[in-house]
C-alpha cells in the first residue's frame, strides 16, 4: 500500500498554496509564513494565519524603503541635503526614493575630497568661477614663482637670487 | 539629528540641537521621553550618555599659510552635554568635547564622540550644545547622534 | 584587528575588516557569535556598539605646501559600522566616522572612535567597512578594535 | 581628573594621571573602590572601560613650516587604559589611543576618547598612562574623564 501525502505538510487541512517559506518573498514567525511588505511600507506586524500578509504601514513622511517584499520593522530616514555647501534636493525624499541631493543649474559639483569617493561629500559653485582659472596667490615663503609653479628658493651662492628669496639670499647680493 | 533652524540663545550659552527621536535609527524606550532639545530622565539611576557630532567647514583663516609672519590663532569646534535639574538653577556641563580647527584644506571635517557614565535623577533634561551650529553635519543620521541608557 | 588580506569588494562598498574573536583581549560570550568578518545577534534586543580604527600613513598631497597655488582638497577616512539583516536586502549604515586628512607631516596617526546603542533582531549582522584597509594600524589589538553588548 | 604632581616613573612607562574619585561629578559605587591612581573592581565580570583626554600645547616644532624644506617628522600624543593583576606581574594595555601632532596654529587642543568592554577579574587594577602628563588638560572635570562600569 503506497501512501502518497501532498501538499500542506500539517498546515491546515485543505491543500492551499504552497506555503513552506521556501520561497523568497516569505519569512516565517512562529508558526506561519508570511508574504512580506512592499516598497514604501514598513512591517508592523507578521501575520495570523498560513501564507498570510503581513501587516505593512506606510513609511511616515521623512522615511522610506526602496524594496519589495521584505520584512522590516522601521523605514529608512531621508538624508537632508547640506545648504552649508549650496546644494539643493534635485528629487525630494518620498516614500520609495531617498531624497537626491545636487546642484542648481549653471552651478559645479565640487567634491571635498580627493579622490573624489562615491560617499565623499561635496559643495556646490556658481559657475562663473568655474572656468577662469584660479586667482594666483603668492608661493610660500621660501619659494619664489617659476612658471606656473613655486620653487624653492637657491641656497647656493652661484646663482642670482630671485626678489621673493630675498629674505633667504638677499644677503649674498650685498657682497 | 535635524537641519537646525537657527534660534536666539543666550549670548553666553551654546545653542542647543534639535533632534529627530522616531524616525530610522532613533528610538526612545521605557518612558525616555525626547521634548523640545531635552532628553527626559524617567527614573533615578546611573546613566551611560553619549554623542557624536560630525563638524565640516571650509578653509580656516588660520589655515592660510601664504601671508603667514607668525603662526596664527585656530578656530574651535565645541561640543557640550548638558544637565539641567529642577533642583538647581543653573545647567552642569557633564561632558565637553573640545578642538582647536587650524586646517590648511580647501575644506574640513572632523566628528568628536563623547561617552561616560553618570547619576541622574528623575527629571533632569539632557540637551547637546555646540559652539557654532552652522559647522555641524546634519545630512546623515550615522553621522551625527545622541542617546542615553540605564 | 587581524592583518587584512585583500579582497575585492563592490565598487561602491568600503572593505569589511577580519577580526579575532579569541586570542588576547578578544572574547564572545552568550551566543554572540563571530564568522567570516561578521558579529552574529544572538537574541533581539538593544546593543550599545562600539569600534575604534587607528588609522596611519605617509603624508598626504593636500599637505604638500611647498607647490601650492590654493588650498588643495583633503583626502579622507572613513569607518562605518553595518548592519546586514535578513528581513532586508540592503545594509544599513548605523555609525559613520569621516574625518578630512591634510597632514604636512612625514607621517600621521589617527583613532576614530565609534559607540552608540541600536535596537537589533535576532539573526542580523554587524560588520565594520573602512575606506581604504592599507591605512589600518593592524599591528597592536588595543589600538583598532570593534564590540556590542546587551 | 587632578592636577598631577609630577612623579618619577619608570623610563619605558607612561605616567600615570590622578584621579578625583568624590567631588563634583566623580563617583563611585558598588564596592568600586579607587585608590592611588587606581580604579580596582570589585567583583569578576565583564566591565565597558572608556576615558577621554584632552591635551593641549603650543605650536609644534613640525608645525614650523617657514624654513621647511621637506615634511617634518610629528609629535605624538598617547593614552593608554592599562590593567595590573594579581595573576600576572606585567601590566596589559587594554585600550591605546594615539594621534601625531604636527600643528601649524600658534596652540592646539584636541581630546582622545576610548572605551570598550572587558573580562576582567575581582581584584584588578585599571589605570590611565599619558605620554607627557604636562600636556593633559587637568582643568575641568567634564574635559578629561575616566570610569568603569558592570
Amino acid at each position: 500500500l503506497l501512501l502518497l501525502l501532498l501538499g500542506g505538510q500539517g498546515q491546515g487541512s485543505t491543500p492551499g498554496p504552497r506555503c513552506d517559506c521556501a520561497s523568497n518573498f516569505q519569512r516565517r514567525y512562529g508558526p506561519f509564513c508570511c508574504r512580506g511588505c512592499p516598497m514604501g511600507h514598513y512591517m508592523k506586524a507578521s501575520c495570523t494565519q498560513p501564507c498570510g500578509d503581513s501587516t505593512c504601514l506606510p513609511c511616515p513622511q521623512g522615511s522610506f524603503l526602496t524594496r519589495e517584499n521584505h520584512f522590516k520593522t522601521h523605514c529608512t530616514r531621508c538624508q537632508t541635503c547640506d545648504e552649508g555647501a549650496s546644494q539643493v534636493a534635485l528629487e525630494n525624499c518620498s516614500a520609495v526614493a531617498d531624497t537626491r541631493c545636487g546642484c542648481q543649474p549653471g552651478w559645479l559639483v565640487d567634491c571635498s575630497t580627493k579622490p573624489c569617493r562615491e560617499s565623499s561629500s561635496f559643495s556646490c559653485r556658481q559657475c562663473l568661477d568655474c572656468e577662469t582659472p584660479p586667482i594666483p596667490r603668492p608661493c610660500m615663503p621660501g619659494f619664489f614663482e617659476n612658471g606656473n609653479g613655486c620653487v624653492s628658493c637657491p641656497t647656493s651662492s652661484s646663482s642670482s637670487c630671485p626678489e621673493a628669496c630675498s629674505a633667504i639670499c638677499g644677503w649674498r647680493q650685498m657682497f | 539629528v535635524l537641519k537646525q533652524t537657527p534660534t536666539p540663545h543666550p549670548q553666553n550659552q551654546f545653542p542647543a540641537l534639535q533632534w529627530e527621536h522616531e524616525l530610522g535609527l532613533a528610538f526612545t524606550k521605557d518612558q525616555m521621553n525626547y521634548t523640545n532639545k531635552f532628553l527626559v530622565i524617567p527614573e533615578s539611576g546611573e546613566y551611560f550618555i553619549y554623542s557624536q557630532i560630525t563638524f565640516r567647514g571650509t578653509t580656516s583663516e588660520c589655515g592660510d599659510i601664504s601671508q603667514r609672519r607668525r603662526p596664527n590663532k585656530p578656530d574651535s569646534i565645541i561640543v557640550v552635554i548638558t544637565k539641567v535639574a529642577d533642583s538647581y538653577p543653573e545647567p552642569a556641563q557633564l561632558l565637553t568635547g573640545t578642538k582647536s580647527v587650524c586646517e590648511i584644506s580647501s575644506n574640513w571635517f572632523q566628528p568628536l564622540y563623547l561617552g561616560a557614565m553618570f547619576s541622574l535623577e528623575k527629571g533632569d533634561k539632557l540637551m547637546v550644545n555646540v559652539s557654532d551650529i552652522s559647522l555641524v553635519d546634519y545630512t546623515k543620521e550615522d553621522k551625527t547622534f545622541f542617546g542615553a541608557f540605564l
